[in-house]
């Protein structure tokens, strides 16, 4: 047993004499050339024109590769492992109890939640985008329990201050919690800096509130849009969003948050350019928001924009999809 | 399935393997021989086409586990399902009516899924439930029925095709399908329609509503449905009953498909987008209500309020 | 193991499936088709390949698209070719475009219960050149990214057209590429699994001008026949982070 | 099982709610009352965890007194939904939540205007035209989604209740027999037989 | 007014509410993920000090929430931390080890030292066993010469020339391992973080967009925002505008934020008080 043992470890180490002579008859290895030469750019494979090379063929083959013929004619016979029956053997079903097929009428959501993401429970979406010295935030209206919708008219998009609005897209009983959890605080603020609080801080007491709650979230990802007076007096759009527990994103060009926030992202990453003019800015949130949600089984049911800019906010009730 | 009922009945996966065993011999691997166009089951002879199964001790839990979203929703592979199907009979023939959403998790996978299936001129069968499942066995029930007219010379009757489909489905009990479906035709006995499900179900009545928006549907269904409705007021009623499930819920929308089968079988009534149908409804169609169906729609401009007359 | 346990494979610690991320799309023209996908290969939060093909010429007129676990979406496209094979045995002609659908759907099915995890898109041609309303259809990772946009852009939904207008009712082929590739740059934006490289096959019908296809950037001719209908490849690189 | 429907009408809410008593598979009582006065012009129709559902319910009541009492006036039905609402929410996040379905319904004397409250266990609540708790909802709404009518008398009111409760002693497997149905209008609140 | 309700987070943390998080998981129901930043961090140390380098891309699954987001927190003036792992918990750790070090440098009257922010993060997050998700590379400057440490999310610390974090830290630690040379002159230090920070952000999907550098000397602080920006954005085929009047309208309100005034001025007659059209006010 030790001497096998002694064998390999010295062949290992190559001290071993007897392996010395046998060295002509040892089978060398030529190491293969990785097929990208420069980088791992696809345009390099292109250089040497792998479909002819059998050897490293198999890596890049744009066909299945079809081994050449000298390959494949003296290939290894298959070893079977296992004979046919006993393969089919294996096959027979355990006595397993039939099981419940699934009731096809809704099942009543269970005592407390659903095994869904709560996130999904009431449903419903937001969006923010910046336009040219404007933004615009928009919500879907829906509020429902899973499947079933509840009401066409669940507003989402709360004035904070003349110049800015929160969107609470998540479950609804937070909604509302949130929101006059907010009005009191911002009223606390306006009482103790006798002046209107300005989005940046604003989002800040967003993010803290939310982290208060770190290990019993409220189930809300809020979206905020306003417009900053800057210390040069001048109009600057802000829009800002936070996750469940406040982690802040400060984004320059869109946020969105809610069931169809995939969705949003995907159109609006698609349709939305810098600078947009207020009109412009509307046309292009609402057909970001409205396409969403119709890809959304738990969004949807009516829509509505603002639109605010330094002297106006408009708020536009959309004609969507009603299914 | 136990193994008593595996050892002795002959409709289980492991009969059809060991009777493909015995026609095609040992060696060849048994898929080698669908050859040319005899794939698929364009082949017959071979009776119910075999299912490759995994080499697992329970084949089923292992397939629940990967498919079925509602213990797991990141599960990866999602079978389509939510919808809202009905049909009834009534003095006219049968109405069929179904929305064409398919949702996959929260996710409008696709908003134009036909799901009334033709099985021949004079059979129709909805689609609720894996879309798959009853794509694929409808289409197979088609083939069958064409088999039963050149065998007896006469056309199959409702009764007949909706049993041969339910004994079918019945034996693969507990592998995993899921299929809700009303088979509809008119044949020798008169109009009929057939409720089927993946689970044996086979029930013979005049008014059937299946999927996640059955309820809502039979809310207004069950309300405006008489035996001696007009033809058109059962079209209405079908498309009023449709829109009213795809409204409310969340899995079912997009579009409303219409039939209507008659003495010499199905024709197709017309296809109404369900956004459409609550602002302005069907349009100049026979028996249509006039203005939208939505509620807001409806009761424009009407409040509850009610200031005395003083004031 | 001496109970003998080892004859039943542990069924919880069987596995087989993984995802490979990537996205694919189609979009029928009124005279010809385009699939893309693009060719990162991913598992988890590693690259595996940049450059993975997705989308395979299955015939003059025919092209499959396949996404999700790439060693069953490979199998099943070389599956898919070998029954072609024997079908052009058999028929001396290439299986046209709609018994190509009806061969996909039975193939699946017969793994009804071991099922491949791919999503299919195929596209092409059909022999009567009949033309069925533009039909768009994204799959794989990004797709609930990617379908709404093309939903909108594609057929115009939620817009209303002009006073006295109406939308287009077929897009030209090089709007067509134009939205195929923003959609694309927009979900490498926004999705991590998608990215590296961007293959678009694109079919022409017989007799159809390719549309200025031929002096775009990045263009190869696949077509095996001249006069048959015709097939361009585009490839366009995608951001790599 | 508990089913509870609510809808307004010309000047009034119609509440109705099954009077069924049941522990798993027995009904204990079929004469149960589950719809609190709260106030002359104020009705609460409650359902959910038994238990939960009386205590919450007759702590709503003595409170919405106690303000009458001190304030000489009753809280208007808004407010009230909205202290309500707060009231659940906030016991979401105790130590034990209560499981009470609620449907408010009561009407603003000084405004002419009668209000319909949906609020679930979780503290969600929204103003409705009509509303139901329990599986008749899955039944009802797309029905009152087509025949309820805004402006409609109390006895039009009654005959759609009707329809609601025929929907679901069809189609519903377990079918309460006897609901209490209670009007809130200008006058009050009264009991009516159905 | 943020570091109070801090504090109040602090304390509020310990009790949990709505039932804690078991009310949830003991229902199986997957608690709805916070953003994470995949992330690759690093630090290294070169002859006048410390280089940080961190990638900008945040994600919450495979779904990028946002594309250029800044993960070197600040904690002193000589003293900067990359975050990794659970955004908001590294984003509120920094803020609240931050606010402690300058109530510390007040009441000890001496610049902060890198070490004892590194004590501090250690022990809170040691204190909540991993639930602050925060993992983290600190680096400073301060009296006894450069510092550079890695912290865990459960509270360990390792004290290294250079450092990966995240999950593109086995690719810039590639990076680091083959071209790392003690006392490196600035320029090549910085070099070689971006290097490694753009193996992480190519190679690791979690990681990408751009590379924030910060150069911390004795004397000085550098913070070089977006110091490499590698994946702009190509330009896009075609413009997507819409035409004005593209989405059908049910419903608008305008609420006029400018506060229309029109001033009348009432000309007293030296009564001071306002009086109506000139008329002497009996003020008896």
């Amino acid at each position: 047993m030790s001497s096998i043992v002694n064998n390999i470890k010295d062949k290992v180490t190559g001290k071993d004499n007897s392996s010395k002579q046998n060295q002509e008859s040892e089978q060398t290895f030529t190491i293969q050339p990785h097929p990208a030469q420069k980088t791992n750019d696809p345009r390099d494979l292109q250089g040497n024109n792998f479909a002819a090379d059998p050897k490293v063929g198999a890596f890049h083959a744009r066909e299945p590769y079809i081994p050449p013929p000298e390959i494949k004619n003296n290939l290894p016979p298959a070893q079977c492992t296992r004979s046919r029956e006993e393969r089919t053997r294996a096959l027979v079903l355990h006595p397993s109890t039939v099981l419940s097929v699934h009731h096809f009428p809704p099942r009543q959501a269970s005592r407390y939640l659903p095994n869904m993401s709560i996130m999904e429970y009431n449903g419903g979406s937001v969006i923010a985008m910046v336009g040219k010295e404007c933004v615009a935030i928009a919500s879907d209206l829906r509020l429902g329990n899973q499947a079933l919708g509840i009401s066409s008219n669940f507003q989402k998009i709360f004035p904070m201050t003349d110049r800015i609005y929160l969107g609470l897209p998540g479950l609804a009983t937070d909604v509302t919690t949130l929101k006059e959890t907010f009005r009191y605080r911002l009223n606390m603020y306006k009482i103790k800096e006798e002046r209107e609080i300005e989005p940046q801080t604003f989002a800040h007491l967003v993010s803290s509130t939310l982290y208060e709650r770190r290990f019993a979230p409220w189930f809300i990802e809020p979206v905020m849009a306003g417009i900053e007076k800057t210390p040069s007096g001048a109009y600057k759009p802000f829009i800002a969003a936070t996750d469940l527990i406040g982690c802040i994103n400060f984004a320059k060009d869109f946020v969105v948050a809610g069931t169809a926030s995939t969705k949003l992202f995907g159109v609006a990453e698609g349709l939305w350019e810098p600078d947009l003019e207020p009109e412009d800015l509307f046309e292009t949130c609402a057909q970001t928001l409205l396409n969403a949600v119709d890809r959304d089984a738990y969004s949807g049911w009516g829509a509505e924009v603002y639109l605010i800019t330094k002297d106006k906010v408009i708020k536009r009730t959309l004609k969507g999809r009603m299914d | 399935m136990n193994s008593f009922l595996t050892r002795y009945s002959s409709t289980t996966p492991e009969a059809y393997i060991r009777k493909a065993k015995e026609l095609y011999g040992e060696d060849d691997d048994i898929s080698e021989m669908i050859w040319g166009s005899a794939g698929g089951f364009g082949n017959l002879a071979k009776g119910v086409p075999t299912f490759k199964v995994p080499a697992v001790p329970d084949p089923t839990s292992f397939l629940r586990m990967h498919t079925d979203d509602h213990a797991d929703p990141s599960c990866r592979i999602k079978i389509k399902h939510g919808t809202t199907t009905l049909a009834f009979r009534y003095q006219g023939g049968v109405i069929v009516a179904v929305d064409s959403r398919a949702t996959a998790g929260s996710y409008v996978a696709s908003g134009t899924v036909k799901k009334v299936i033709e099985i021949n001129p004079y059979l129709l069968g909805t689609m609720a439930g894996g879309a798959a499942d009853c794509q694929y066995w409808e289409t197979y029930l088609g083939m069958q029925c064409r088999l039963h007219e050149l065998r007896n010379r006469e056309r199959i009757s409702v009764a007949a095709a909706s049993k041969y489909l339910s004994n079918l489905v019945y034996s693969y009990k507990g592998m995993g399908l899921s299929m809700g479906t009303m088979i509809c035709g008119w044949d020798k006995t008169g109009p009929a329609i057939f409720y089927v499900d993946s689970d044996g179900t086979r029930l013979k009545g005049d008014l059937f509503s299946v999927g996640s928006g059955s309820t809502f549907a039979y809310g207004v269904l069950d309300q405006g449905y008489r035996w001696d409705l007009t033809d058109a007021e059962a079209q209405e009623l079908g498309r009023r009953s449709i829109y009213a499930a795809g409204h409310r819920d969340a899995f079912s929308g997009n579009t409303v498909n219409l039939y209507h089968v008659k003495q010499d079988g199905w024709q197709f009534i017309g296809n109404y987008d369900i956004s459409e149908l609550h602002y302005n409804g069907p349009g100049d169609v026979p028996g249509a209500p006039g203005g939208g169906y939505g509620y807001d729609v409806r009761v424009a401009g009407r409040t509850s309020a009610n200031a005395p007359e003083g004031q | 193991m001496p109970d003998g346990s080892f004859a039943h494979p542990q069924q919880r610690s069987f596995n087989p499936y993984t995802d490979n991320g990537g996205t694919i799309l189609a979009i029928a023209g009124a005279d010809f088709t385009v699939i893309a996908g693009d060719t990162r290969q991913s598992e988890g939060y590693s690259i595996q390949t940049r450059y993975a093909p997705k989308v395979f010429r299955l015939t003059d007129r025919a092209v499959l698209a396949v996404n999700g676990f790439a060693a069953d979406g490979n199998m099943f496209v070389k599956k898919v070719k070998q029954r072609l094979e024997w079908y052009r045995h058999a028929h001396a002609k290439d299986m046209p475009l709609r018994a190509i659908a009806r061969l996909i759907q039975t193939m699946l099915y017969a793994q009804r219960f071991f099922p491949y995890y791919v999503y299919n898109i195929l596209g092409g041609i059909e022999e009567d050149g009949s033309y069925e309303r533009e039909a768009c259809r994204a799959a794989g990772a990004a797709q609930s990214l990617v379908q709404p946009f093309l939903d909108n852009q594609i057929y115009f939904k939620n817009q209303t057209a002009a006073p006295g207008q109406s939308h287009p009712s077929h897009l030209p082929l090089p709007d067509v590429l134009a939205i195929v590739i923003d959609s694309f740059t927009s979900a490498t934006e926004r999705h991590i699994e998608v990215g590296d490289g961007l293959e678009i096959y694109v079919v022409v019908a017989k007799g159809r001008s390719p549309q200025g296809l031929d002096t775009m950037r990045g263009v190869q001719e696949m077509s095996a026949r001249p006069d048959g209908d015709r097939m361009f490849v585009i490839r366009r690189d995608l951001k790599k982070d | 099982m508990d089913i509870s429907f609510a809808l307004t009408g010309k000047g009034y809410v119609i509440v109705a709610a099954d009077t069924t008593a049941a522990r798993s598979i027995v009904k204990m009582k079929v004469d149960e009352d589950k719809i609190k006065v709260l106030s002359p012009h104020l009705l609460m129709a409650y359902s959910g965890e038994p238990g939960d559902t009386v205590q919450f319910a007759e702590y709503i009541e003595r409170n919405i007194r106690l303000y009458h009492i001190r304030n000489t006036y009753a809280l208007r039905p808004p407010s009230a939904a909205s202290w309500i609402r707060r009231s659940l929410a906030d016991s979401l996040r105790s130590r034990r939540p209560y499981a009470v379905n609620l449907l408010v319904g009561g009407y603003d004397t000084s405004t002419h205007t009668p209000h319909l409250y949906w609020i679930d266990y979780l503290g969600t609540m929204s103003e409705v035209p009509f509303a139901a708790h329990g599986y008749g909802a899955y039944f009802a709404l797309s029905l009152l989604d087509r025949y309820h009518d805004p402006e409609a008398s109390v006895e039009e009111g009654l005959a759609t209740l009707r329809r609601c409760l025929d929907e679901v002693a069809k189609r519903l497997v377990v079918t309460p027999e006897k609901y209490k149905v209670k009007i809130v209008d200008k006058d009050g609140v009264r009991e009516v037989e159905i | 007014m943020a570091t109070a309700s801090r504090n109040k987070a602090q304390d509020s943390i310990s009790q949990t509410k709505f039932g804690t998080n078991n009310f949830l998981s003991e229902r199986g129901i997957p608690l709805p993920k916070a953003t994470s930043t995949g992330t690759t961090i690093v630090g290294c140390l070169f002859k006048d000090g410390i280089i940080l380098g961190a990638d900008t891309r945040a994600t919450e699954g495979p779904i990028v929430a946002d594309k250029n987001c800044e993960k070197i927190h600040y904690i002193t003036d000589n003293i900067r931390c990359c975050g990794a792992g659970t955004a908001a918990d590294t984003e509120f750790t920094t803020a609240l080890i931050s606010s402690n070090m300058e109530l510390h440098a007040l009441s000890t009257g001496r610049k902060p030292r890198v070490v004892t922010a590194m004590t501090m993060l250690k022990q809170m997050l040691f204190r909540y066993q991993g639930h602050i998700g925060a993992a983290l590379v600190l680096g400073g400057v301060d009296s006894t010469g450069p510092q550079l440490f890695t912290i865990h999310p459960h509270g360990s610390t390792d004290k290294l020339p250079y450092v990966t974090m995240g999950s593109g830290s086995l690719a810039a630690m590639a990076v680091f391992e083959a071209k790392w040379r003690p006392n490196m002159e600035r320029a090549e230090a910085l070099d070689l973080v971006c290097a490694a920070v753009s193996a992480g952000i190519f190679n690791d999907l979690g990681s990408g967009s751009n590379v924030d550098a910060c150069v911390i000397t004795a004397s000085h602080t550098e913070t070089l925002r977006n110091f490499v920006k590698p994946n702009e954005r190509v330009q896009k085929e075609r413009s997507y505008q819409f035409r004005r009047g593209t989405t059908a309208i049910k419903k608008e309100e305008i609420r006029s934020l400018v506060v229309e005034e029109d001033i009348t001025h009432i000309i007293g007659t030296g009564t001071g008080r306002g009086a109506a059209e000139g008329e002497a006010m009996d003020t008896s």
